[in-house]
């Protein structure tokens, strides 16, 4: 199915080719770049009584992440592991075409997009996570709360993510099992995505741009500059040389978003 | 409510944990307009309390069925984020939530002109990013700035707030340990001009005097957090002119 | 959400204004004076292979309440106690307006009223139901089945829970734990509601004047004359005084129910 | 149907555990217009079965898409009530309770003039509130009075009954402890007047002759539950009268 | 309620007429006497990885039933018992009239029927399955997988069903619980169904005739003639005689389906 | 991805553990037309994959509100048999079969001339008889056939395929093995004539020269499966004429 749900009537026939002139000018709608994300705020420590957390204001999208670690069986085929479990709400106060329920596929591929990031990233060193081998490890769960729907989820969430990661303490005390610790964070993949309009291919795509966008693709990159996922979405498709051309810029950008996930900010919003 | 322990929650002195005396409210802040996307938006820090309310409407509402020839249909609902709660809660609804999300429904319908607008359905989003007692009234106490910002008709702006009785004093206000511990909870909604109740539970153990004893604490507190609410959306309207 | 699915299209305008015509001369549809209930008829141990049971007849109001008892785990935070759990079912067969399907959320305030008049009441002694600590406890089910609709649906299943659980035996035996014994039942908070029609408070409402009542309250008393819990509904208000009236009259209505409940009424229908 | 077991279920008299002989069925009372709501109810106990069955309808189907254009659709709900068994039933409807609705409706159906009523729907609700054995035959017994009471036109007025065979012999009306360890089975709803056969399981092990006597049993059985069943309706009309 | 969704909008008046014409003629719409089922073709083993698999052909239906066997806890009141789980899946694929969700009513009775006829023939000896007494046991999942609707699932899921298990192994060595072994099947009761047509009982009914039948009736025989399981469908009705007709023509067409499920043909289809 | 193991996927002469060099595909085999009542449908067996397609459309789309005024909806569903896997799945849609579904529809979309049926659907139901790693780049060369057998327009027969990195090497078509211990996997779906990317997921740890080499390895591929997939179609058209 299509990402109806997401941009449903949110673009005029005028509006859309306005974008479209624009791009061919090489501005956009809100005067940036072709390459240039929206501000980026982030808030880490938001919930203080999770066990970390990040609001993360990326332009008007707003996203906080919660962090929470509980003690739990092991899956039975990685005895010597930790758990990371990722779940994604897209609230209904976030969006008029948000709707209560059971999570819909758009909240599913972008908690499945967010953990596969993590996930093959290696950020958390899961195997410092384990209590007693095969019996019980902890697990690391991590909710992603969309609260104002402006475009671009995948990244703000992901950003969420990692910080929220990074400024995590594992809870032993309270479960009698030693000193709380800072959970073990040792990579930072850093997703970045980008909108095909018309030919042109813009970082950190609004609402505005994501509803009128042929095709999407994200790109998660780590400190090292290796490639750790990749998800193309929308119907439209991209040649060779434009995914070349994303993955380049991708990794350009998430370098500076990661100093700013690594950054000391660390407190409520005032 | 109710659960034995062993903690002291009122000391000699007659103050509580967290040092409050009996009649004191928790710290609150509100912030008016907070999110982009909706009609009306509203964020509260009460005590450790994080909530953020969110209005869409009045707008058509469906699916059809659920349409009133004569009226909005207002629809509150309630929800507490995974990671709000000491042990992380499960997404979706539970019975709690469907509950509150019912009993807050018709405190803000009390409010609400609501004939104004037939076939259309007003819908408060009641988000609790961090818990800490007293989530329903703080709830209320937010949707009602979110529902003024969106500029919906309201014969009032309605208030929460609960008092209760620990170690067997009526106090004002219980945070998250005097509710666990302690022995009863009175949460109400008032509306502060006319003085009415719109919302009233009550749940563990109160002779009659103790009762309204908590309800007169309930109805003083509530002038004073009406008063946080006039600043609050000041605050928002003062920054726009 | 309103109580649409209680009384949608029951009651006509006409209708309406007869039943204020009568509040106003101090009379009601069904001749009651306002303080007065409906005829009350509990039949106990009405289904003989449940723990406990009561077949409540309030008016045309009919509700089954049975109660099973089976061996469980205690909550982690309660390890010294057994466990009440409360669920009622709007059966379709009761209402043209009960659907099948889960319980909706007039069902879900039902069983969590009924619930917490037991549970703040201390109806039950839980901590006497403890078979091993932390390990083995008494699960005591209240599952309240409403079989006929004609309003006040709190005040009839409260009294079936009370009169249910009055008259439970523990099954002990059956799990070789000893002999069977008593339910260990306490304390009888009785639950009274009334309607405000007009300026008038009614108890006991029944369909019709629930379909026109503008707010709703329900206060829990127990033998002791302490108030247990209270519960208000609908999109209607209520003065400070008229809260104190409805408690007043609630605790003398209660007292009453209360001697019917522990009546030795016991047997099957005729 | 067949667990192992030590249990004799015939004596040496070739009596059953509850006393009875072979063909002979358990005590049996019916009750026509129970409830004040419903279009039509009655309520039915046989042996330890108590079960209540109420009709609504024929009214306006919903959902609309599943209407008919050229006749009534049937649609019989089978519910067990948590504590109508010795393990409490989880709430809500399991496999066996879809099957059985599925089948009772169906052999319902075959009675009532459907054509009549296009685009409605036949609600019965049958509620088993303690099961004893035979729950399906019983509460199909029962929805016809209910049926019946709500002045639905049939061109007859069903009968459920089942027979079976324990410890190798053939059983009308198995006990609770026959259905659990005998060997086989055979509810059937019966047209007491053309005696055609509406409902018709069986699960177990027979020989064609046993089922064949199985049968025999059963159809005899339902012209006496038949009698039963119009001597109810009678008290209930004669009362009214 | 009715069986629309197989039959909705199936056939027309004018076909309806047409089979009862030729019905009446002592034909077919498809050339078969009334006692002839389709050609029937089973692919044993077409699902490699599965513990045994059977893909059945009966005239245009076509299902595939696969067995998967795992240990787990036996029931409570069987400890000396292993277990048997059937399901079935209407996928979309194999008819515009199945749709996606969870398993609807027909789905249900038909998971129901084949297990039924499995469990009371005792086509499995299950008490050969328990790995420790009480604890431990050999779960039997039967999962039936429609893949092309043209009438008649129940006797296709049925000798889908016993052909898989007739040629499945349990997988011990996997769980380290000895060597692998076949699972012990000691009788194969078969189903065969019977539509009523007008007057006239027709064997194996395919689409166009079930759509028309006014009753169905499916009776399971074993091996010795004994019968094992019926099940009548549709809201037309049977006559006493018309029943044992259709047992006496099940026990025939039964003895030559079993020969052909026993029969030797294993391997994938070319 | 990435699962730790001390299995060697690539040995001492290049070879991978079933014998293929790197850059070399499972045995495929395709066939089309292979149900009755779906308006177009295939089987391919793909290493141990067995997948079957079908397709319904264009016709109607339900429920209404899901109707585009412009164009037809593209709705593919990705599903697994309970028996398809090692330990037994539970029957309906998990998370991963609800993205695959969502990504895969995409995907088709791309190449289906949507516009020429405004209101309708075009369902695609992809069904895992037996899985072996590459279920959805299987999946998908089979619905391009089942899609073409329906005769649904489209401006090319989209091919799926994947590469990864096991053991350090880029590698073509992951088996199981492969892709449970391997390094990384990059799905892709093209467009055989354009050589468009309609589909391109990745996960695990590749610098960007391996990235380009895998999806080098692919493109190369897709013309290869392409063939496979116009001989059956050709099959099964010459069978019919």
């Amino acid at each position: 199915m299509s990402n109806s749900k997401f941009t449903a009537g949110v673009i005029s026939e005028m509006e859309k080719n306005y974008i479209h002139r624009l791009a061919s000018k090489g501005t956009r709608i809100d005067g940036r770049k072709f390459d240039e994300i929206r501000p980026l705020k982030i808030t880490k420590g938001y919930v203080e009584r999770a066990e970390g957390s990040a609001l993360v204001e990326l332009g008007n999208t707003k996203v906080l992440v919660g962090i929470k670690i509980e003690p739990g069986a092991p899956f039975p085929d990685t005895p010597n592991s930790g758990i990371l479990a990722t779940n994604a709400e897209l609230a209904p106060l976030a969006s008029p075409t948000f709707e209560p329920g059971p999570p819909g596929e758009e909240a599913v591929e972008l908690a499945r997009v967010v953990d596969r990031g993590i996930r093959e990233g290696h950020a958390i060193d899961l195997e410092k996570l384990v209590i007693e081998e095969g019996e019980n490890v902890w697990v690391v769960f991590v909710d992603i709360h969309v609260l104002d729907y402006d475009g671009n989820l995948f990244d703000a969430s992901g950003y969420g993510a990692l910080a929220a990661l990074a400024n995590a303490m594992v809870p032993a005390s309270k479960h009698e099992l030693g000193d709380d610790f800072k959970l073990p964070v040792q990579h930072y993949p850093v997703p970045v995505t980008f909108g095909k309009i018309g030919d042109w291919m813009v970082a950190d795509p609004n609402l505005d741009e994501e509803s009128i966008a042929s095709a999407r693709l994200t790109v998660t990159t780590n400190e090292e500059g290796h490639i750790n996922a990749m998800q193309k979405g929308l119907s439209g498709t991209f040649t060779y040389e434009e995914v070349q051309k994303v993955i380049n810029m991708s990794m350009d950008i998430g370098r500076k978003v990661r100093e700013i996930i690594l950054g000391d900010s660390d407190g409520k919003e005032d | 409510m109710g659960m034995k322990s062993d903690i002291k929650l009122i000391d000699d002195n007659g103050l509580r944990i967290d040092g409050r005396l009996p009649n004191q409210l928790r710290p609150i802040k509100m912030k008016v307009g907070v999110l982009q996307r909706a009609d009306g938006s509203a964020y509260i820090e009460w005590g450790g309390n994080r909530i953020m309310a969110a209005v869409y409407g009045p707008r058509e509402a469906y699916p059809k069925h659920v349409q009133e020839p004569d009226k909005a249909i207002v629809r509150a609902r309630y929800s507490m984020a995974a990671f709000s709660v000491d042990e992380r809660k499960r997404p979706g609804p539970d019975r709690r939530s469907i509950e509150l999300g019912k009993v807050i429904s018709e405190a803000l319908e009390s409010v609400i002109f609501v004939e104004k607008y037939p076939r259309t359905s007003i819908d408060v989003y009641i988000e609790v990013l961090q818990a800490d007692a007293g989530t329903r009234v703080a709830g209320i106490t937010v949707a009602a700035l979110a529902l003024a910002d969106a500029g919906i008709p309201m014969r009032d702006l309605i208030v929460g707030c609960a008092a209760g009785k620990v170690d067997g004093v009526v106090v004002l206000d219980l945070n998250k340990e005097e509710d666990n511990y302690g022995e009863a909870d009175v949460p109400m909604a008032i509306l502060p001009r006319t003085k009415e109740i719109a919302l009233l539970q009550m749940d563990g153990d109160m002779t009659y005097e103790e009762l309204k004893a908590a309800m007169d604490m309930t109805f003083e507190a509530t002038q004073s957090i009406h008063k946080m609410q006039i600043e609050a959306l000041k605050r928002k309207y003062m920054e726009v002119e």
